[in-house]
């Protein structure tokens, strides 16, 4: 450590900002800036809600099949447009000192290492194993197991139920039942009236991309056993059921 | 250093900030409470700090002390079921004292990791010494920093009364689905323990985020960013690592208490959630956090080795970079908590950038040891304390290796070696360099001296308790002792013997301390501005500092380690000689 | 960020503000409260950070429930949202624009522009989509009791899009909280103006950082199928 | 696969012995020692160098009065570069020895033996190819029946694991490998034993209140040993008494020992012994009346279907026990094992002949 130049101290800079490219002042922004700015955002949301109409469109009745990505893709290159321009002109970041926009990127790096190696074990599991894809014998829970937790609340004080009994099977099939047992309806009854909550309509019986894209190894292996059956797009005019668990 | 008046300058009339207000008790009570001053905060976060290390502590004892023995449930002759290991047992029956060990060392480690080690040394000696040490007058945001201790407060509270409420039994680390929905009796209480460890990471981020800009913003005239003392680093790159990685253990832990309270189903597989999702959200905080942890010990143990070997610290830059690089390299290796569980992939990865955090720990401990060459080593408490915090550092990052391999960690993984070695890491490292800085600044914070012969004492009885404690245990962990078990077969008795006498002599180690520092307080001789021949600004400002730290505003004119070349200020010059002085022409390095 | 009082009563507040002690000057204390506060922002951005993790995440794992969850939300509400969010983060650019220019008058119009804005975002929030979701029993995790699922998994997306929108809805609020006090000021001691206006410019950085994230859930949450 | 590029030492030298109490029990255990032991040479090394320089230097250099510091170099460009080298070179053969250890660990040969582990609170539940689970129990530490799960000596052996309520870790301390055992998910490793012998199981991941008793035995035996056992218990269990196929149940897959003992003493759930038939006080005050044979039938059968629909006084509710796919016929032979346990029903009133149809 060289012993300090005392030359160096400069009264108008005392912390020695200067030498680290910080600098002091206020940017007035235009006015005029401002105002395009939210007209070219304005611009951009109705672009991507557009964007999103058209390709429903070109996939429910036209029946394109659009690549899975392309969608969000699509969405997510115009969000990132519109946060930039916020980011930019509206916390000015373009015309303030670099340091925040140091801090931020900073920020996004990290953000960025936690999906990005999180996704990369998230999505790399077991692709050694062979026998992951074949039955499973005993175990394994996977999402379709019931879940004997739904008296979820317990204290000294008494039990809260949420869903009654103990039901077998996931969550949603059990709720299925219950409805059909209440209220009596057939199984075809059902199935309209699901068509009709989810939206889908009957000349197409595809609810997306999505669900014509291959079943996935997600976070489990185990679960593919369980998978729905992604296949119903070929079914042409049939009423889509909703998902059943091939397991149990 | 030279001083300058400025627009607030107070003057030399101001007391101490120690000098009670006038109105008595009362009044003092109010004045702590409501002060918005580094220096009262930092000594109020000590004594919390403190009292729930022993708090900790204590939990710990309790659960050596149930190791003694193995737990055993047999029927006697008379067929009925009964306990043997009844030289102490937490809980009547077996079962009740496996429930109670389980809480007691979930006790032990949240305790220590979210109330102790990490506020440990930013909260308490950093709030004390930061704005000294910059020349400032207080941090850039004061009542920030009062809000960020009330917050402490209430974070603390949470996590008592979630401890008086018959305690958590899931360990520090809360893994799902154990903590979502299997943990036993304690349903209120998981939920207790997060919002506590939610709060605190609150109170952390305000102290990082303050501390960022009081360097930035604060520091004195002439002091350009290689003019800081290594200690202002280490807090430095602390910060940063509490502001970038805290607020992800703030949404894991609200997640976790939705999952606990509705079941949502993102960490609990019954719903379709992962639970090894969960240990990556909980290790993108935790392991960075290990950092902030351990940082802060580096940069005490820093400026320990310079003033008491009266050296310039050996390669300044590259201590202050490997802070900052370690902060850096701490964000990508957060996985080998998690080898075991993990699919291959990540697993080689995350091992092979494991090794890079190695290297500028590395580079700092041969850095300290150069700096002891050709030096003039004054040998006392903090000294032995910094020497101390060398040797166990070494041990607890060297273990570290086979715990990065891959083959040897799908071994050691959470057995007793891992125990060893993050106690060698954190407790050997961290809270050794913690104690000892609180004897290098005691006299600074309390104005009065502590008895030196007590405080070796202590350290050498630490000492040895801690490596009898925690180096049996590296044997217990390679020869296949899992951790977080309330009994053990037979042949692990006599390790585990030893470990508890080691811990028994730790335990009574820090009460010599805390006695010294008590005794020191009431009865302690007046200390002098600067005892030790310290030469960065803290020891420029009185003993208890002033009011508004210094008298006037400091202009520096050294470097904070010129001991070659300056006389500490307030010192007799005879007492700390200087070398010959350079030649002209001739060039320091 | 201590007031100090140097001047007369009867001078508008960002003229009569001073600064805390332990800064060298004004320029240095605004200069220390903006950093901070950008600080601050990361935090609040990694916070969020989380629950987009999740949401990747779960996406790859159960892709078709959550384009059927997706299919309950309505694009019209969630766009006219985002342009709500939009307008509101104008309007308290302008304002602090106006600060900077000392016309007190339009810096009041805007902050009121944005906070209504902000009051319509949370209503339209609530009253067409949280609570007709929430009758219909689509709700999050074990509490779901819509029979209609399109998915066995759809309790997951209603977990993640009740976690990121519910959180997101509470910083409205807090932002909104934030405006007010700054109208209050404003209105009570003409507190911002060129020399000083810290307060307003932090209440607005927050303000864009709501918006910022909603820019980013609502391609996620509406229109990815 | 198998290959591995570190020659293998045998016997356990004095540090292994040190450490590890013994060389390991396997080839791919004897290769992780090595690693482990090459690092302990490497930390050894720099540990005393370091600590050697430090005591040294401040001995040497200690304070003594009015003698000042030396001027020495405050950095030294060429020493630091040569001491952050140097070291990285060692620390990336560390992770490439590290890496050939483990992968090799994890991808078994494909005629591998395959034994399914299922992790439970607080059991390890076995079950081998031909559908048998292992039928010996023993005592290790506090856990009073603790599974033998027999492996051959000489074949190599593949654990596929999983959970069914929390993590779990499945940990053979002697085969220097563990992997984590999970709800939902697979995982597995593979060993191969070398001689005949008994190694410990521990549970590694803390799963609960009696975590430390979760353990198990590992035994190697001859691969004809092998065989012949798993043949045997195969022809064994099939041909019993309901009450004998309940105990199966009960002490094999099912695990519902880990909690309701069979002698008397207290658990997690109500003891079975002399359970059967004596009047039973419910939670909510209802009783289920002694020797009403329906009613019991009944209760017992709810019992395990919907564990929390009848609590036994003094019990928590809801009740810690997981859910079992139990089928009516196993649902029957587990009663009519609960039922044997009761001295009130001694064995004169069992029959083979029993079967759960009748008991209904």
């Amino acid at each position: 450590m060289q012993p300090h130049q005392s030359a160096a101290f400069d009264p108008n800079d005392p912390h020695g900002f200067a030498e680290l490219g910080e600098h002091h002042g206020h940017h007035i922004t235009s006015a005029r800036t401002l105002v395009t700015i939210i007209l070219v955002l304005v611009g951009l949301t109705a672009l991507t809600v557009g964007a999103s109409e058209v390709e429903t469109y070109l996939t429910t009745e036209m029946g394109w099949l659009l690549p899975d990505w392309l969608n969000a893709a699509i969405a997510m290159s115009i969000a990132v447009v519109k946060g930039a321009l916020v980011l930019m002109f509206f916390m000015a970041l373009k015309y303030e000192n670099p340091l925040y926009t140091i801090i931020f990127l900073f920020c996004m790096f990290a953000f960025a290492l936690f999906l990005g190696l999180t996704g990369m074990e998230v999505d790399n599991r077991g692709h050694l194993y062979d026998w992951k894809k074949g039955v499973i014998t005993e175990g394994g829970l996977g999402g379709s197991v019931m879940y004997p937790g739904a008296t979820i609340h317990d204290d000294h004080a008494g039990t809260v139920t949420f869903a009654p009994d103990s039901f077998s099977g996931p969550l949603t099939e059990y709720l299925k039942a219950k409805y059909i047992a209440e209220t009596g309806i057939s199984e075809e009854e059902y199935h309209r009236r699901w068509a009709e909550a989810n939206h889908v309509h009957d000349h197409t019986g595809v609810l997306s991309t999505a669900d014509r894209s291959l079943a996935r190894t997600g976070l489990s292996g185990a679960l593919d056993t369980a998978g729905p059956d992604t296949d119903h797009g070929d079914a042409g005019h049939a009423e889509p059921a909703p998902d059943q668990p091939a397991g149990h | 250093m030279t001083t300058i008046p400025t627009p607030h300058d107070h003057g030399h009339h101001e007391g101490s900030y120690l000098t009670p207000p006038k109105g008595g008790f009362f009044a003092a009570v109010i004045q702590w409470a409501t002060t918005v001053d580094h220096k009262k905060l930092g000594v109020m976060y000590t004594v919390a700090v403190l009292s729930l290390f022993m708090v900790g502590g204590l939990a710990a004892l309790l659960v050596r002390v149930e190791l003694w023995e193995p737990t055993r449930v047999v029927l006697n002759e008379a067929g009925e079921a009964v306990t043997t290991g009844q030289f102490f047992q937490l809980g009547k029956t077996p079962a009740e004292n496996y429930t109670w060990y389980n809480r007691f060392f979930t006790i032990h480690g949240a305790i220590m990791v979210f109330l102790v080690i990490v506020p440990g040394v930013p909260a308490t000696l950093g709030n004390f010494l930061l704005p000294l040490m910059l020349g400032a007058k207080d941090v850039a945001f004061p009542r920030l920093n009062l809000l960020s201790w009330y917050i402490y407060c209430t974070g603390a509270l949470f996590a008592i009364l979630s401890l008086i409420n018959t305690g958590v039994d899931t360990g520090w680390t809360f893994y799902a689905p154990y903590s979502s929905s299997h943990a036993a009796n304690t349903y209120n209480n998981v939920v207790l323990m997060t919002t506590a460890a939610f709060i605190l990471g609150f109170s952390s981020i305000l102290t990082g985020l303050n501390f960022i800009v009081t360097i930035h913003k604060l520091r004195c005239p002439g002091m350009g960013w290689f003019d800081m003392p290594l200690f202002v680093w280490a807090m430095y790159a602390t910060s940063i690592i509490q502001v970038l990685a805290t607020p992800v253990i703030g949404i894991t832990l609200l997640l976790l208490i939705f999952e606990r309270i509705f079941h949502v189903g993102i960490f609990d597989p019954a719903m379709g959630g992962d639970p090894v999702l969960f240990q990556h959200f909980f290790w993108f905080y935790s392991h960075p956090v290990v950092y902030v942890m351990i940082l802060p010990g580096m940069g005490i143990a820093s400026e320990m080795i310079a003033v008491h070997a009266r050296k310039p610290i050996f390669g300044y830059r590259a201590i202050a970079f490997a802070s900052l690089g370690i902060a850096g390299v701490g964000f990508l290796v957060w996985g080998h908590h998690m080898f075991t569980a993990m699919g291959e992939l990540a697993s080689t990865i995350f091992s092979a950038l494991t090794f890079f955090v190695a290297i500028p720990t590395a580079v700092k401990v041969f850095n300290w040891i150069a700096t002891l060459y050709k030096g003039s080593i004054a040998f006392n408490t903090p000294m032995l304390y910094a020497l101390t915090f060398l040797f166990l550092f070494s041990i607890g990052g060297l273990t570290g290796l086979p715990l990065a391999t891959l083959a040897t960690d799908m071994h050691l993984h959470d057995s007793y070696f891992v125990v060893a070695h993050f106690h060698y890491v954190m407790m050997g490292g961290t809270i050794i360099a913690f104690i000892g800085g609180l004897h290098h600044w005691w006299p600074k914070i309390t104005g009065k001296m502590y008895t030196e012969w007590v405080g070796m004492t202590g350290c050498i009885m630490v000492f040895i308790g801690f490596n009898v404690t925690f180096f049996t245990q590296f044997f217990l962990g390679t020869q296949g002792m899992p951790r977080r078990y309330a009994s053990y077969i037979d042949e692990f008795q006599t390790l585990h013997q030893i470990s508890t006498v080691g811990s028994m002599i730790l335990g009574a180690g820090m009460f010599v301390q805390l006695g010294n520092f008590l005794h020191s307080i009431v009865a302690g001789k007046k200390a002098p501005p600067n005892p030790w021949g310290g030469l960065s600004l803290e020891w420029y400002a009185d003993s208890p500092p002033s009011e508004h730290n210094f008298h006037h505003e400091p202009i520096l004119t050294h470097g904070p380690y010129d001991y070659e070349d300056v006389y500490p200020p307030h010192c007799d010059p005879a007492d700390f000689p200087l070398p010959e002085p350079l030649p002209a022409g001739a060039k320091h390095h | 960020m201590t007031t100090i009082d140097t001047h007369s009563k009867r001078q508008p507040g960002w003229k009569r503000y001073a600064f805390a002690n332990h800064f060298r000057n004004a320029e240095d204390e605004f200069d220390a409260c903006k950093l901070g506060f950008w600080l601050f922002l990361a935090t609040e951005i990694l916070l969020f950070a989380g629950l987009f993790c999740a949401y990747a995440m779960y996406r790859v794992k159960f892709p078709e429930a959550f384009a059927a969850g997706s299919h309950h939300l309505d694009i019209r509400w969630g766009g006219l949202n985002t342009l709500v969010l939009l307008v509101s983060s104008f309007t308290v650019a302008m304002s602090i624009r106006c600060a900077q220019l000392d016309n007190q008058k339009w810096l009041r119009i805007n902050l009121v522009i944005t906070i209504l804005c902000a009051f319509m975002f949370f209503f339209i929030k609530l009253t067409f989509e949280y609570i007709p979701k929430w009758s219909h029993g689509i709700r999050p995790g074990v509490l779901y009791s819509n029979p209609f699922a399109g998915h066995p998994q759809e309790p997951v997306w209603w977990s993640v899009y009740y976690g990121a929108t519910g959180i997101h809805a509470l910083h409205v609020l807090i932002g909104a909280s934030l405006l007010l006090w700054c109208l209050y000021r404003s209105l009570r001691y003409k507190a911002y103006g060129p020399t000083h206006y810290t307060m307003l410019e932090n209440s607005g950085l927050y303000w864009h950082l709501v918006d910022v994230i909603w820019i980013f859930l609502f391609p996620l949450l509406y229109l990815i199928h | 696969m198998n290959s591995l590029p570190l020659t293998l030492a045998q016997d356990a030298g004095l540090l292994e012995k040190l450490f590890f109490g013994g060389a390991g029990a396997s080839p791919l255990a004897h290769y992780t020692d090595q690693v482990f032991l090459w690092i302990l040479y490497f930390c050894i090394f720099w540990f005393v160098l370091l600590m050697g320089l430090m005591f040294y230097w401040v001995v040497k250099y200690r304070r003594r009065p009015g003698v000042p510091p030396q001027r020495s170099a405050h950095h030294n460009t060429r020493l630091e570069l040569v001491w952050t080298i140097v070291p990285s070179v060692f620390l990336g053969a560390m992770f490439y020895f590290g890496f050939q250890g483990y992968i090799t660990k994890l991808v078994s040969p494909t005629n591998a033996e395959v034994i399914d582990i299922t992790g439970q609170k607080w059991d390890w539940v076995a079950t081998y190819k031909n559908g048998v689970n292992p039928q010996e129990k023993v005592e290790i530490g506090g856990n009073t029946s603790a599974p033998v799960i027999i492996v051959p000596v000489g074949r190599p052996v593949q654990f596929r694991m999983t959970s069914i309520d929390v993590l779990h870790s499945f940990w053979i301390p002697d085969f220097r490998f563990k992997f984590d055992v999970m709800p939902n998910r697979y995982t597995s490793f593979w060993i191969e034993a070398e001689e005949p012998g008994d190694h410990w199981i521990f549970c590694a991941e803390y799963c609960g209140d009696r975590h430390s008793e979760m353990s198990a035995i590992l035994r190697a035996v001859p691969a004809d040993e092998y065989d012949a056992t798993l043949a045997r218990w195969w022809n064994e269990t099939g041909a019993l008494t309901p009450a004998q196929r309940g105990q199966r149940i009960a002490t094999g897959m099912g695990g519902c020992i880990a909690c309701h003992s069979i002698n008397g003493s207290p658990g997690v759930g109500p003891t079975w012994k002399d359970a059967w038939g004596v009047e039973v006080a419910l939670a909510d005050g209802t009783k289920i009346p002694a020797d009403d044979e329906a009613a019991w039938m009944n209760y017992v059968i709810e019992s395990i279907r919907k564990p929390s629909a009848q609590i036994h006084a003094g019990f928590p509710s809801p009740s810690p026990m997981p859910l079992y796919n139990f089928t009516d016929e196993e649902l029957g032979y587990l009663a009519a094992y609960i039922k044997s346990l009761s001295s009130k029903y001694a064995a004169p009133a069992e029959t083979p002949a029993e079967t759960p149809a009748e008991q209904n």
